[in-house]
């Protein structure tokens, strides 16, 4: 299969923001992309899924807590379970935990206010599927805005992500919402979902993006779904 | 110490896009007879014993809600 | 205020309908406390022959207010037609008269753009009123068609450390933030000015930008006989009914004490979830051709929707208001025909493509009614529970209002004024005293970081944001193939404007168009929000009439269209009047992205700084 | 048709900054004596008689909170 042969879904909930700006990171990263719907009880045969930031059926309950009942996030799950890459990005990330593919909550920023500014993040794992492309250690510099993005998890929840190493990333200098022990990012325990809540697909071109160094995310799944 | 319990809702007559939200997802998940739902807040507050009810009152009206759009109630409970 | 005794009619067993109305001419009406004057009244009967009913007196009193009418401004804003040559005319899809300018920009790409203000609500609930505002321009936008892409906020505050700024101006970002974050639209760009004269007066002032293909432009009319009116969007309750409250009738009154629906807070809840789901609604609409006309539904709700509709159309309409999807119990056809509730629009359908329109917005999970339909006759008919309430010439409602030369006087205190300039202001005499003069000055209000509010803005969102805060202008991608881009920028300085309105006003188009040109974008057209005191005070029309021809004249030497704009009076709180603030907003095209010019000094040593200009 | 009353609270452990920042203005405001506050959600629903008490347990756990970092209580209140 060539890199253009795999196709990555990007789902669309009434209220998803960067759906739009995910499909453009994948065609970026040579792959194509698919439009899936919300209300779809089916993957149209994708190899990975985005869940998209924005703010799905408008999160005024709770971020992500009417989402996880789409029919597609159905799918998902199942397809999840069979090992199927899944990316969480911001409004996906509190989606995903939601829907408990990942541990934990995203709650209210610590200051209170919604934060669009450039992160600068520390790749921690670079063994997962979104990953790899990253050296240990990496700095990285990519936008977050949200005003929900405060990683919170039990105290023996944290203990364990960080002794299995699914610490995908953390906030380093400035910590943009209080979350638990600087978490941007989390992985499952078999690296393939993943959730974070900077936007990697607004770092792919230094002309819309401080930088493009969130296009290896994309990249690295390629890696994986096609490999060389 | 004594424990107040605030709940301020968004008046009858203005909009509730939370309380809306909510109503509107549940027939989607299977829950059905839930006609109407409107989401406020609660508060819980923990205050000296001194403190009256006036100045409870007070408090909720200048600092828990927004008047303009928003009711209150103010209760104290057992703690 | 005096209160008038007046017999409210509707009632569950009796309907102010026509006939009635009719039969009882000397029923004594509210008009006074609808803001209607003794002469705009009778003029009402006039039109009508006979008195109006509530439904009736409660449109016109919208409609003919200032907010709608442009009674006070019209006669200056004429101006600006008679200052737009052909030449500058040629890239116009769309100006001053539309729900918002569009222009040509090229490669059958088409932009439209415009400036609301939602000044006295965003005082009232800081946030529901500027987030309010926000909805509200983005529905203009959508109404010609487009795809709203962009805001832009400037804002006007009271003195920075005022008591009362702290409650305004945090509400007003987070409103602003909340809303724009929520339907995906980055924020490129505002001003944030702090001065006395805003204390009781914020302005706050939106602006949205839309994109569109210049084929795919909509308007606002209501033709073809048989043709179906749809009311789509959020339901209608009771949400800024504001003065026409004083029409609810007792026995519909929910309080016991009898006092109507005074009480009523005219203050309007955003839902922009609904709004965003309404965009892609209506796009997919539009892209599908089931729309004939549209029209989006702001100030005066349906008044405003069905009048405009029917006035620019070439046949009358009718509307049947128990078809309306109601929020509230018991509402009158006054107060559905005022409603402010947000998130609606109300679009012209053949009747072959209802079911088609009905499906679209069935995927999106809008609700949408068919309420009405074009008709052959020429008035707008409106019936509530088989008996008519409205029967009115549309026109009357919608463009013949009335037209006011208020008096107009340059003030006796003006020459006093600009005659107190600053050279007998001590200067800073040393290095040490120019070095603090400076960093008081980085560190004052009015020019530190605006960050704490930009920060609460996403402006990546649509990953078409080449640059935003903190650069002069905004600029946009709006063709990935090409890299053809847009600007924007809004500006004004009331101080200087206050010294000279005409100057002022040249002053805030040409600071716009500097910051356009700076990003590397060449100006195309202008649009602006003209704030002031009350039109009722000769001084102000002074200033009003000043600055508007002062920036006709302005963009006429520029050689670019003023497109469109917005008038907001009455800014004043007692005998205090606002800074006159004629926010001037400018549009410029980008051929190519990659070489917008980013603010700031260069990153490379050695680099020369040069100045340019006198 | 019944009224039920769902409450939700952060968890005690969990970190509530809008309830911090209601207790940190009121001393500024010259409110004495509000030791604590914390701020959660309150849900007003009308609902069906036949919407038994389980129901309207599984709504609140599965729905109005998340159980990972919040409590709730459900109520029916006399309408
Ligand atoms: N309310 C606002 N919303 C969005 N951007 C704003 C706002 N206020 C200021 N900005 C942005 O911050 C930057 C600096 O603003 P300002 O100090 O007014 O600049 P200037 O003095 O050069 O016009 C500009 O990019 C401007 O667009």
């Amino acid at each position: 299969m060539s890199a253009a042969g795999a196709s990555i879904g990007v789902i669309t909930f009434p209220g998803s923001l960067d759906d739009g700006d995910a499909r453009r990171a994948v065609r970026r990263a040579g792959a194509t992309p698919v439009a899936l719907w919300h209300a779809d009880a089916d993957l149209h045969g994708v190899d990975a899924v985005i869940v998209p930031g924005g703010f799905s059926y408008g999160d005024y309950l709770r971020c992500g807590a009417i989402a996880k009942f789409a029919p597609v996030m159905t799918e998902v799950l199942r397809a999840a379970e069979h090992g199927m890459p899944v990316l969480g990005v911001c409004n996906g990330f509190q989606v995903l935990c939601e829907a408990g593919l990942l541990p934990g909550a995203l709650t209210r920023n610590a200051g209170l206010h919604y934060v669009c500014r450039d992160q600068w993040l520390r790749a921690e794992n670079t063994t997962s599927v979104w990953t790899t492309r990253y050296e240990p250690g990496a700095e990285l510099l990519i936008p977050v805005k949200h005003g929900e993005g405060r990683y919170v998890a039990e105290e023996s929840t944290l203990d364990e992500l960080e002794g299995e190493g699914r610490v995908l990333f953390r906030y380093v200098e400035d910590n943009p919402n209080g979350s638990s022990r600087d978490i941007a990012g989390v992985t499952d325990a078999r690296g393939r979902v993943a959730g974070l809540m900077p936007h990697p697909e607004h770092a792919i071109d230094p002309l819309t993006g401080p930088t493009d160094d969130g296009l290896g995310m994309f990249l690295s799944a390629l890696d994986t779904l096609v490999p060389a | 110490m004594a424990r107040v319990v605030v709940d301020v809702m968004p008046k009858e007559e203005i909009l509730d896009p939370q309380g809306q939200a909510v109503a509107n997802a549940l027939p989607r998940q299977g829950f059905e007879g839930v006609s109407h739902v409107r989401q406020g807040k609660h508060f819980e507050l923990e205050v000296a014993d001194d403190v009256d009810d006036d100045t409870l009152e007070r408090i909720a009206e200048n600092f828990l809600a927004n008047p303009v759009i928003e009711d209150w109630s103010v209760r104290r409970v057992e703690s | 205020m005096t209160e008038t005794t007046h017999d409210t009619v509707t009632s569950p067993e009796r309907v102010d309908s026509t006939e009635y109305a009719a039969r009882t001419p000397e029923l004594a009406q509210p008009y006074r406390e609808l803001g209607l004057a003794e002469d705009e009244y009778q003029r009402i009967r006039q039109i009508l022959g006979r008195r109006p009913t509530e439904a009736e007196l409660a449109m016109y009193s919208v409609m003919w207010s200032e907010h709608c009418s442009y009674k006070s401004s019209k006669v200056h804003l004429r101006y600006f037609g008679e200052t737009t040559t052909e030449e500058m005319r040629a890239k116009m899809l769309a100006g001053i008269g539309e729900n918002a300018g569009v222009i040509d920009i090229g490669d059958g790409w088409a932009v439209t753009f415009k400036v609301e203000s939602h000044n006295h609500p965003s005082y009232v609930e800081p946030h529901q009123g500027a987030a309010t505002g926000v909805g509200g321009i983005v529905r203009d936008i959508m109404a010609m068609g487009a795809r709203p892409v962009a805001v832009a906020d400037p804002l006007r505050f009271g003195p920075a450390e005022a008591a009362d700024t702290a409650r305004v101006l945090p509400g007003v970002v987070e409103g602003i933030g909340g809303y724009g974050n929520c339907l995906g639209l980055p924020n490129i760009g505002g001003e944030v000015v702090f001065d006395e004269s805003y204390a009781r007066n914020p302005l706050v002032n939106a602006m949205c930008v839309g994109v569109l293909k210049s084929d795919e432009l909509q308007l606002a009319h209501a033709s073809g006989t048989g043709n179906k009116i749809v009311l789509f969007g959020a339901r209608t309750g009771l949400d800024g009914i504001g003065g026409v409250s004083v029409l609810a009738s007792e026995s519909f009154s929910g309080d016991e004490t009898g006092s109507g629906r005074k009480k009523l807070p005219s203050v309007q809840v955003g839902d922009p979830f609904t709004e965003k789901v309404l965009i892609e609604c209506c796009l997919e609409l539009y892209r599908s051709g089931l729309v004939v006309g549209v029209q989006d539904l702001g100030g005066a709700g349906l008044s405003c929707a069905t009048s405009e509709l029917a006035s620019a159309g070439d046949g009358g309409m009718w509307i049947d208001l128990d078809a309306v999807p109601l929020r509230a119990e018991g509402m009158t056809p006054a107060e559905i025909l005022s409603s402010e509730s947000q998130e609606r629009m109300c679009a012209v359908v053949r009747p072959s493509d209802v079911e088609a329109f009905m499906e679209v917005c069935r995927k999106w999970d809008v609700t949408a009614t068919v309420i009405g339909e074009v008709t052959d006759g020429e008035n707008l008919r409106v019936d509530w529970r088989g008996e008519r309430v409205v029967d009115v010439p549309p026109r009357t409602v919608a463009d013949e209002g009335p037209v006011y030369q208020r008096p107009v006087r340059r003030p006796a205190e003006q020459d006093r004024l600009v005659a107190d300039d600053p050279g007998a202001l001590p200067r800073p005499g040393s290095a040490g005293e120019l070095r603090e003069t400076l960093l008081r000055m980085a560190a004052s209000p009015n020019l530190c970081s605006r960050e704490w509010v930009t920060s609460q803005y996403d402006h990546y969102v649509r990953g078409n944001t080449v640059l935003a805060q903190p650069s002069d202008g905004g600029v946009l991608r709006i063709d990935e193939e090409s890299g053809r881009g847009i600007a924007v920028a809004t500006d004004c300085n009331a101080r200087y404007t206050r010294l000279d309105p005409y100057q002022g006003a040249r002053l805030a188009l040409a600071e716009a168009y500097r910051n356009v040109s700076v990003t590397g974008s060449k100006p195309v057209a202008v649009t602006n929000c003209l704030n002031f005191g009350s039109a009722e005070d000769p001084g102000v029309m002074w200033q009003f009439q000043q600055a508007v021809r002062g920036l006709a004249d302005g963009a006429a030497e520029l050689g670019i269209p003023v497109t469109g704009g917005n008038v907001s009076f009455y800014n004043q709180t007692g005998g205090d009047p606002i800074l006159p603030t004629p926010v001037v907003g400018v549009l410029g095209v980008i051929d190519d992205v990659t070489r917008r010019i980013p603010t700031g000094i260069g990153a490379a040593p050695g680099e020369a700084l040069l100045l340019l200009g006198e």
